[in-house]
């Protein structure tokens, strides 16, 4: 892996680089420790003095309150409901649309192609006003396919997608007709299952865009019953709840961020191997 | 484990709970408010005068209407204060809430477009005398001749005083009352004597991340000298002399050290309960809070807490900045039920209104604020008087949120130094008049 | 190899119909469909409809907008506050990117072993990039407070006077910026990871006998191999930084006194609290031209990278 | 066991303006073997995958077996293909990779079953069913390839350069098992190859195509022997073919070629068919060339090559031209040394400046 770790005579010049990493790692942290330190404190003794998170005493309250407080978990569904269903909309939506530009052609495709292209240039925010009326006068707001389906119009998995198709030796697709595969079959049977890296990639970006989504949610999803869990805990961090409820609302914040952190956790030998695959890409 | 077991348990009966409430054929509207969430500590309350605060009482009013009202259940959503992009983003989707907590100063830009429902004919029917309402409050919620809200409370500035500290300072006479300034002049010489004798800044302000302390100080200090900035509702006028002294105090209060800097909200409030400065300028709804702090042993407050309105240290007038909470009905499809389910809710707060002003917020019932039962609780009979005097924006003035956090923004960016103060005061106009002249 | 006969039962040919062949066929646009039928309704419909409530005076709740030209791109142009978020964004691009490409590289070159630490290291500098902006927000604001806050409490401890992060004009921008790098510097990190993983081990060697030194194999090897990496890190982050909103939003709310409000918040505060839906669009369409220039580049970039 | 002749009528291919393959007509009868031999890029692959539907059909017809299928789609013209890079389905196990195409067509369990096995046995495949593409070697990979085909019983199999990629060992053994295989099935099959020694051992007949033409068609010794053009000549054969300007003498209506250097090659080709202007060169292969005692033509050896079996030298002649001569195994000559050469002038052939070869008579 790593390309000069084992050249003799830089042990020490290492050791000390790694010193220093794990000191920045540290410092790192300490956002997250100090968080977690004020979760665990009680709220009317942080309302005088956060420094007092320092001494005891200290309580689980403020999670098993979290229990009582109906909002976090509503959102943590939400948020998980409004993912999945973008990340498989766009795994969808862009593996056929990548192989269609990749591989099945048809009149005019390389001028749709590149006006696909063009749509990468075009910010969410940029369409974020015009959006939001559309909805409205469909009266979609505030449910899930209105969360969802916007994140399904990012030209970037098509374009990621097209990319990976075309990198795929195009014998093998011959060798498929040869052996009289239907068009879809051959995308589908074929080589789809070869894409899976790039799904992989696809996927992991897709779910945490639309995990960490706050714009467009914040304006469509606006009934406290389909928040998600990003705005959601947006509209706890109030000035009252800051100052009334500071170990409840980092309570919340690590309840919050926890799902996804262990998950990441979990995953995080392929959530790397995917980075690192668009970086090649 | 097993604690936590309880618990979910209790939270899936809750749950389960309300689901049979709906189910036993009550007509559900949807009330959205800030306030904040609390669900874990009154979610089962019903009886509100446990509840404190303004989170609790809330909580609990909507529980025991909930636990009361045969016809309707409340279904509450919490939002983030004061959450009027999110409540336009809402309304422009074609499914508001039934009803929501409005500031009266924003009423008028939601009325005016059609977006709320009059309710004089209802609180006719319902028996809701509103010659019982204040006048700052009925004043509130009447937009063009009509009443498009029911009031809550009217909440304005007030001086939380830490009287140890004040004793410490020799500000405090025989009767036990504060000694505050009745000038600039005093208000100096005593911020002063109180930085020397206590070695803390005599005032502790929200500086930091958000625009309010500024905007109701500045409103205030203009007030006070008769200076009336929105003769035309169309144009705000900041170039007067009484403007340039004003924002000049503010500035000097700054530069002087007598206030402690960068403190946002919550810091501030903590601040205070902490005793690391005499005057809180801060508003109504923090009276409760401190006055069961003060209740405590052992901390800074311990029997010392006293609040004042806003002293008047300008000659003019004793006015003060003033808005109030107020509840609106959301012009859409309602069924009868739901608008008598409604109406009766609105009722219920009206009702109830003496236990919303617990918190410290004036009450809008004229009857309350006559009543010995108000009257009796803490410092109420010194606040009363801010039922008159609190002032806010005339009703024709339009985006009054908008202008408030331009108008903050810029004597924020004076008072702290960053700009000069006629800078601030030409730019807050231009800023404040382009956006006017823009507004529909 | 003996019997070599494969003797059919019967003819192969009797072929079921359905192969694929080659060359244009309109069916084949059935694959491309689906997805145009969403990029069209939500990309490009709306981009156009952008365009001409641009050209509108249009109100939230008022269907009474009239056309009035440019005149909402002449307002903005005359818009202190519109030029200070475009200055403001522009500002905060020119803060991150450099420390996300140095930063990031840097960790990379720490972090490019194989052993256990390396890997527990890298997690714990990715694993924040996981996190929802209003979860990095909410733990950032208990480090600025300037009265509760960590880093304000740690100075008071050494006897300082406390730093007013998020309220100090000069100060609230590079708040946030510290805020973005700590919660996604993991993305470059790995993108350099990547790229220095793809550079053979053997050049390293042949330097090492070379007699070049660390630094020297850095400049000489290192940089080279991946300045294409490093484009598209920039590319990407410079496109990525621009749509700066919710840190913004939730730290400083814009302030102090504009010092922080980035061109999405403009936008969207002009939208939904002042309902001034055309003023919005118009400012939408300066953050897309904008935009459009830095994707522009990705793409010139990206081409050459192909060509190269 | 269906075997079909591949009928090509005046075949025209494009791409864009540029012609590829223009008018090209050959008929490739049942059960032969015919390689298309030429340099990268000369057509000869556009060609087989215009044959197997890979490419369309600008001009003219493709038949096989009689029906016309230049407009059925791949899978319907009956033929296998292998290969170059040999297109397994990376994803499928060995068993899957030769099922699919029998799936397609519906073809019953049990008979897959039965032909997937019997493939397997005639290509020793039957221990790699389970596994997929990636845990294969090379050489494994090329017969699962086969496999696929021969699973089919197609009317002709196409060949792609199946073993350009096989280290040079296993690509003689494989071309040996592909002999073998082809002998015991009689199938019509289409080879094509840049190696000229795959084309000559495994092929009845070679179509050898430069440049989008076809230069020649013909068995592997006529190719040899008598190649129709310079290109031809040089192509195949190694070392390549010796070619030296000449001038050309009457020898009895033979033409007699004279060097640079002024010494003689007699060779067989008839005076009557030469171009009376222009130059002419005189090609003649190494091994054609020998060291004599009595050689005429002296030259100074620069460079030397042992092969084992004969030894090859480079010799620079007198008049600065140079060639390669051939010599026994055990050659004591050294670099540096002048030898005398003998050339064998009945081998010998005369090119004219299009290219054009003159060949003794038969």
């Amino acid at each position: 892996m790593a390309a000069s770790e084992h050249i003799v005579g830089r042990g020490i010049g290492n050791k000390l680089i790694l010193f220093t990493v794990i000191l920045v790692a540290v410092f790192w942290m300490l956002p997250i420790a100090w968080t977690l330190l004020l979760s665990f404190k009680p709220n009317s003794e942080l309302m005088i003095s956060t420094a007092s998170a320092f001494q005891p005493p200290y309580t689980l309250k403020n999670y098993t309150d979290i229990f009582q407080s109906s909002g976090v978990f509503r959102w943590l569904w939400n948020s998980a409901v409004v993912s999945v269903g973008v990340t498989a909309g766009i795994l969808i939506l862009s593996s056929l649309a990548g192989y269609g530009f990749a591989r099945a052609e048809f009149k005019g495709r390389d001028v749709i192609f590149i006006l696909v292209l063009l749509g990468l240039a075009v910010p969410e925010q940029a369409v974020i006003i015009a959006r939001h009326q559309i909805f409205s006068d469909l009266k979609m707001h505030n449910t899930y396919p209105a969360i969802i389906l916007p994140g399904l119009s990012s030209a970037f998995g098509v374009f990621l997608m097209t990319q990976y198709f075309k990198a795929i030796p195009k014998d093998i697709d011959e060798a498929a007709m040869l052996d009289n595969a239907s068009r879809f079959k051959i995308f589908w049977k074929v080589l789809l299952p070869l894409t899976i890296p790039a799904q992989a990639t696809l996927g992991i970006f897709s779910f945490l865009g639309a995990w960490n989504d706050y714009l467009w949610p914040l304006i469509s999803a606006t009934k406290p019953e389909m928040f998600t869990i990003t705005v959601g805990m947006a509209s706890t961090q109030t000035n009252f709840a800051q100052s009334e409820g500071l170990g409840f609302l980092m309570a919340q914040a690590i309840f919050a961020g926890l799902p996804v952190f262990i998950v990441y956790l979990f995953f995080q030998k392929y959530i790397v191997r995917a980075v690192a695959g668009a970086a090649i890409n | 484990m097993r604690k936590l077991s309880t618990v979910l348990l209790a939270g899936l009966v809750v749950t389960a709970g309300a689901g049979t409430a709906l189910a036993a054929d009550k007509t559900e509207i949807s009330v959205s408010r800030f306030f904040g969430a609390c669900e874990a500590d009154y979610g089962s309350v019903t009886d509100v005068t446990k509840a404190n605060g303004e989170c609790g009482i809330i909580t609990a009013l909507i529980n025991k209407f909930n636990a009361e009202s045969t016809t309707t259940v409340v279904k509450p959503e919490i939002v983030e204060w004061p959450g009027y992009d999110q409540l336009t983003a809402r309304i422009r989707s074609g499914e508001p809430p039934v009803i929501s907590v409005m500031h009266e100063a924003v009423i008028s830009n939601y009325s005016s477009r059609g977006l709320l429902e009059p309710l004089d004919e209802d609180f006719a029917k319902a028996g809701i005398d509103v010659n019982d309402m204040t006048d700052a409050a009925r004043q509130g919620v009447t937009k063009d001749g009509k009443i498009f809200a029911m009031p809550f409370d009217t909440h304005t500035w007030l001086w939380h005083i830490n009287m140890n500290l004040f004793k410490q300072a020799g500000l405090v006479d025989e009767a036990g009352k504060p000694i505050l300034p009745k000038s600039t002049e005093e208000l100096f010489a005593q911020a002063e004597q109180f930085k020397q004798k206590t070695g803390k800044p005599y005032f502790i302000s929200t500086l930091a991340n958000e625009t309010a302390f500024y905007t109701r100080t500045f409103d205030t200090l203009l007030y006070q000298q008769n200076a009336d900035f929105f003769a035309d509702p169309n144009k705000v006028n900041f170039s007067s002399p009484e403007a340039k002294g004003a924002l000049q105090l503010l500035s000097d209060i700054y530069t002087k050290d007598y206030t402690t800097k960068n403190q946002d909200y919550a810091a501030s409030v903590s601040s205070f309960a902490a005793g690391d400065g005499g005057v809180f300028i801060c508003g109504t709804w923090l009276v409760d809070t401190y006055d069961q702090e003060a209740k405590k042993e052992g901390v800074a407050l311990s029997n010392g807490y006293a609040v004042m309105p806003f002293p008047q240290i300008y000659s003019g007038s004793p006015r003060v900045w003033a808005d109030g909470h107020s509840w609106v009905l959301l012009k859409q499809d309602l069924s009868d039920a739901q608008r008598a389910s409604a109406i009766e809710f609105m009722k219920f707060l009206w009702d109830n209104n003496y236990e919303w002003a617990r918190t410290g917020h004036l009450p809008i019932r004229k009857s309350i604020i006559d009543s010995d039962q108000f009257k009796a609780l803490p410092f109420r009979a010194d606040l009363a008087p801010l039922a008159v005097n609190g002032t806010a924006l005339p009703s024709a003035v339009k985006l009054q949120f908008s202008i408030q956090d331009i108008e903050g923004e810029e004597v924020g960016s004076a008072m702290r130094g960053d700009k000069p103060v006629d800078q601030a005061l030409a730019d807050a106009e231009s800023r404040i008049n382009e956006l006017l002249a823009n507004a529909k | 190899m003996t019997d070599v006969t494969l003797s059919s039962a019967r003819p192969v040919a009797a072929k079921r119909p359905g192969g694929a062949s080659i060359g244009p066929r309109w069916t084949n646009a059935l694959f491309v469909a689906p997805y145009m039928v969403f990029y069209v309704l939500l990309l490009v419909y709306p981009l156009f409809k952008g365009i001409w409530m641009s050209l509108l005076q249009s109100d939230m709740f008022d269907d009474t907008s009239k056309f009035s030209g440019l005149a909402n791109y002449y307002r903005l142009f005359n818009d202190k506050v519109f030029i200070g978020t475009v200055w403001n964004t522009v500002l905060f691009v020119v803060m991150t990117v450099p420390v996300f490409v140095v930063i990031g590289l840097l960790l990379a070159l720490a972090l490019n072993r194989s052993d256990r630490t390396a890997a527990a290291l890298r997690a714990i500098f990715f694993g924040t990039s996981v996190l929802s902006v209003t979860i990095v927000t909410i733990i950032w604001k208990m480090m600025y407070m300037p009265g509760n806050g960590a880093i304000a409490s740690v100075m008071r401890y050494f006897g300082l006077d406390p730093i007013a992060f998020t309220t100090t004009a000069s100060l609230a921008l590079p708040a946030i910026a510290i805020t973005t790098i700590w919660w996604i510097i993991g993305l470059p990190m790995m993108l350099f990871l990547a790229a220095l993983q793809q550079i053979p081990g053997e050049l390293y060697e042949a330097a090492a006998l070379d007699n070049a030194s660390r630094a020297r194999s850095f400049w000489s090897i290192t940089l080279p191999s991946i300045r294409r990496t490093m484009l598209v890190v920039v590319i990407y982050e410079i496109v990525a930084q621009f749509q700066l909103f919710g840190q913004a939003q939730l730290l400083t709310q814009g302030g102090p006194n504009n010092a922080s409000r980035p061109i999405v918040q403009f936008i969207y505060e002009q939208g939904f609290r002042s309902w001034n839906l055309g003023y919005a669009a118009a400012a939408s369409e300066i953050l897309f031209v904008i935009m459009a220039v830095a994707a522009l580049a990705q793409f010139f970039a990206s081409r050459k990278r192909v060509e190269e | 066991m269906q075997v079909s002749s591949i009928e090509l009528d005046s075949v025209s291919k494009r791409f864009g303006s540029v012609e590829v393959i223009s008018e090209l007509s050959l008929t490739i009868h049942s059960g032969e073997f015919i390689a298309f031999l030429g340099p990268s890029g000369c057509g000869k692959s556009t060609l087989l995958r215009m044959i197997a539907g890979l490419e369309t059909v600008d001009g003219g017809e493709i038949r096989i077996g009689g029906e016309r299928v230049d407009n059925l789609p791949p899978g319907a013209r009956g033929v296998a293909m292998v290969f170059q890079h040999y297109a397994l389905y990376p994803h499928m196990t060995v068993a899957d990779n030769l099922a699919f195409g029998l799936r397609n067509i519906g073809t019953p369990k049990d008979e897959i079953a039965r032909r997937i096995e019997e493939a397997a046995r005639i290509l020793e495949i039957g221990h790699l069913l389970a596994r997929k593409p990636g845990q294969l070697s090379g050489g494994q990979r090329q017969r699962v390839a086969i496999g696929r085909a021969l699973v089919k019983d197609p009317k002709a199999y196409l060949f792609d350069e199946p073993l350009s990629n096989l280290d040079a060992a296993l690509r003689v053994r494989t071309r040996v098992e592909l002999a073998r295989l082809h002998q015991q099935t009689r199938a019509t099959t289409i080879f094509v190859t840049h190696d000229q020694v795959e084309a000559m051992t495994l092929a009845s007949r070679i179509v050898v195509m430069n440049a989008r033409k076809v230069e020649q068609v013909g068995s592997p010794m006529e190719i040899y022997g008598r190649p129709a053009t310079e290109f031809v000549a040089r192509f195949v054969g190694s070392p390549a073919m010796n070619f030296l300007p000449v001038q050309i003498r009457d020898r009895g209506g033979l033409a007699t070629a004279a060097l640079g250097d002024g010494s003689i090659v007699e060779t067989d080709v008839p005076l009557a068919g030469l171009p009376s202007g222009g130059e002419l060169r005189v090609g003649v292969r190494a091994e054609a060339i020998h060291v004599r005692e009595d050689g005429s033509v002296p030259g100074r050896v620069e460079v030397i090559e042992r092969l084992g079996d004969r030894t090859h030298l480079h010799v620079r002649l007198m008049d600065g031209s140079t060639l390669i001569a051939e010599d026994k195994g055990f050659s004591r000559i050294q670099p540096g040394d002048t030898v005398h050469l003998a050339f064998e002038g009945a081998t010998a052939h005369l090119f004219d400046a299009a290219g054009l070869a003159y060949h003794a008579r038969q």
